[in-house]
């Protein structure tokens, strides 16, 4: 550093003049990003890609929630963790590759899992919120913590050769995963990558562009996909993007009356209200 | 008749023969406008083959399924009371969990 | 095995079971898979993701071609190098970490880098190839050299927050390189991503999306981005699908009478036809 | 006057002030349709803000630059020669080599 006014050391300098030199980021950015903090929830087929690129591109702090360990039907697209890892924590084995490859940021493994008591508090610590979770119950505890805290969340989801990508609680029109979807769909139409199955690139694509959405949310560069819906056909390999409605003033997470709050949000029963069985909560 | 486009993702095609994409002609007497709410009738009884609660619940669809008329989210033209013409693409998605 | 008839192994079962449980997929699409050999020329931004999951998927034979080694600056995009990997072949980091994944299948690295003298002996040894490199001549002689034998190769580039996929010499129809650009751009109409810079989920996304094109092509499920461009734009994370030309039957290497043929190919001056210094040329 | 969306990409936007869309109103007199031969020495002269090297040779593109009329490569539309009426896209691709 010296030559102009910036906070980067020179091995930062050189370890992302790729970035750097594009004059869209360049230094402003690169400083933002190792000021931000984002919160990966799940390190599966969508946080293992997400959570890499983000730790490459040089974001600040990770942190990295799964209560799961890997499993040898894991290794198929969750490319961070290696056969060495079998049995380990999810959480534990995905920060192990983070810092592999960047140890110069800081890299936190939370093998608890992401729950109700601790939603809010973990949420709160992050500039942005990933979800690369794969239960109904999570995701709805995920967007209520950020509509809360007003935190962006990065939403992924994946199943077949199918994916879908938005950025819920952004900005002040953006709507919630609540106002999109203000009812759950029951447990039955949910199919989860271990009972339906799952390609692997397919989480893959969303959890790459996931990190992407991360980095221009925290770097203020691009748009993201805010009230933009992305579709993915792994199939024939096309996209299609949909407008999605704007935050819905009757939402009871986001909206201008509220029912679920900091306060109550962490005695909300999001089995119950997905009608889900107890084990499927986790991140 | 109205000359539609149907697409169904996210799982939904499994529901209706396990195709994505669908070009029909929905019978309708003018002068009013088919609506969305009517189409809804029709795909249930003309293309589903299997498990209609999957698809509808009460008159409108079940919750976590997310429709656009031509690329936008229903909600933004009037949900059951969007108007189709010739021409219209409708796409129904089912919300995906997995990860 | 021995429930049904086919020549996967019980770890193979259990390994691969979130894609053979997929109606689309199945044991005949993974038993081609494993069958498959798929050759990756370019370990950087685009190769590294492309070759994890190939590896991951349970490609039986894998190789990587790159003749570079891994800088520091490589890393912010490159994620199958880590930090220890700095100084050390792309192409055995690459490969090294592939089969931390997948130790059950073959992969070999190529440190020699990818040459007119080896290119159609390399290509020809394999099922599907993928461009991953980072230069105009290398394009030209890989796309040539797939021309000749027959090969489906899968093209990505991408550059800044752009990005671009398809897939040449597929099929009856599929136009190669040639056939879309018969005569090459100026040398310095060609940015690099070393001198223009490039955010790395950019080609991270597009690497992905080769492996899937590979799995695609191999196993014969869904259809290839043949006659079909795919556009990415990392500012606006907007896709666009552009149809373009069937093969050329004048194309120099995949018309009727070639001129570029297996005898003259390793002969022809890729550096003089795209008027490249001699050092661009390499995998 | 013909109505066109123009978009740049792989690069080429930085030649036509770092944007990527354009919405413009072609000059051009009837009875014979705007040919995108016409177009690209009106989008050489009126939008273009430097190096036209790298954007045309002779009196077509220069080579690496793919064009697409509605999204079809227009070597399927007679390229110099395909004709363009009131709402066409065309959009002008440098291909990229980076990787
Ligand atoms: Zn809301
Ligand atoms: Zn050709």
């Amino acid at each position: 550093s010296g030559c102009s006014e910036h906070s980067l050391s020179n091995h930062q300098i050189k370890r992302y003049s790729r970035q750097l030199l594009l004059p869209s980021f360049g230094v402003q950015a690169q400083e933002r990003l190792s000021k931000a903090s984002v919160l990966v929830v799940g390190a599966g087929g969508l946080g293992c890609p997400s959570s890499l690129y983000l730790a490459a591109a040089g974001v600040g702090h990770l942190t990295i929630v799964d209560h799961d360990s890997v499993e040898v039907s894991n290794l198929h697209r969750q490319i961070s963790h290696t056969e060495a890892a079998t049995g380990e924590s999810k959480a534990l084995s995905a920060a192990v590759a983070c810092m592999a490859i960047n140890s110069s940021i800081q890299v936190d493994a939370w093998p608890t899992g992401f729950k109700p008591h601790n939603a809010l508090e973990l949420v709160q610590r992050h500039s942005v919120v990933i979800d690369a979770s794969d239960n109904s119950p999570t995701r709805y505890l995920l967007s209520d913590a950020c509509a809360i805290s007003k935190t962006p969340l990065v939403s992924g989801a994946a199943i077949g050769f199918d994916a879908q990508l938005t950025v819920y609680c952004h900005g002040s029109q953006g709507p919630c995963y609540r106002c999109i979807f203000p009812e759950a769909p029951m447990p039955r139409a949910c199919a989860s990558c271990s009972d339906a199955g799952v390609l692997g690139p397919v989480p893959g694509v969303i959890g790459v562009l996931q990190a992407l959405e991360a980095i221009k949310i925290v770097t203020q560069v691009g748009t993201p996909l805010s009230q933009t819906l992305l579709l993915f056909d792994g199939m024939a390999s096309s996209f299609r993007s949909v407008k999605i409605r704007p935050k819905r003033p009757t939402c009871a997470a986001c909206g201008q009356q509220p029912t679920i709050t900091a306060d109550s949000l962490p005695a909300y029963d999001y089995t119950a209200f997905t009608g889900s069985t107890g084990q499927q909560l986790n991140g | 008749m109205v000359k539609l486009n149907l697409h169904f993702s996210g799982g939904l095609e499994l529901l209706f023969g396990n195709q994505k994409e669908y070009s029909v002609d929905v019978p309708h007497e003018p002068p009013s406008e088919l609506k969305v709410g009517q189409l809804l009738v029709w795909t249930r009884d003309h293309l589903l083959t299997e498990r209609p609660e999957l698809f509808m619940k009460d008159k409108t669809v079940r919750p976590g399924i997310l429709v656009l008329v031509n690329d936008v989210d229903w909600e933004l033209s009037g949900t059951l009371d969007s108007e189709l013409v010739d021409g219209d693409n409708v796409v129904f998605i089912s919300t995906l969990h997995g990860g």
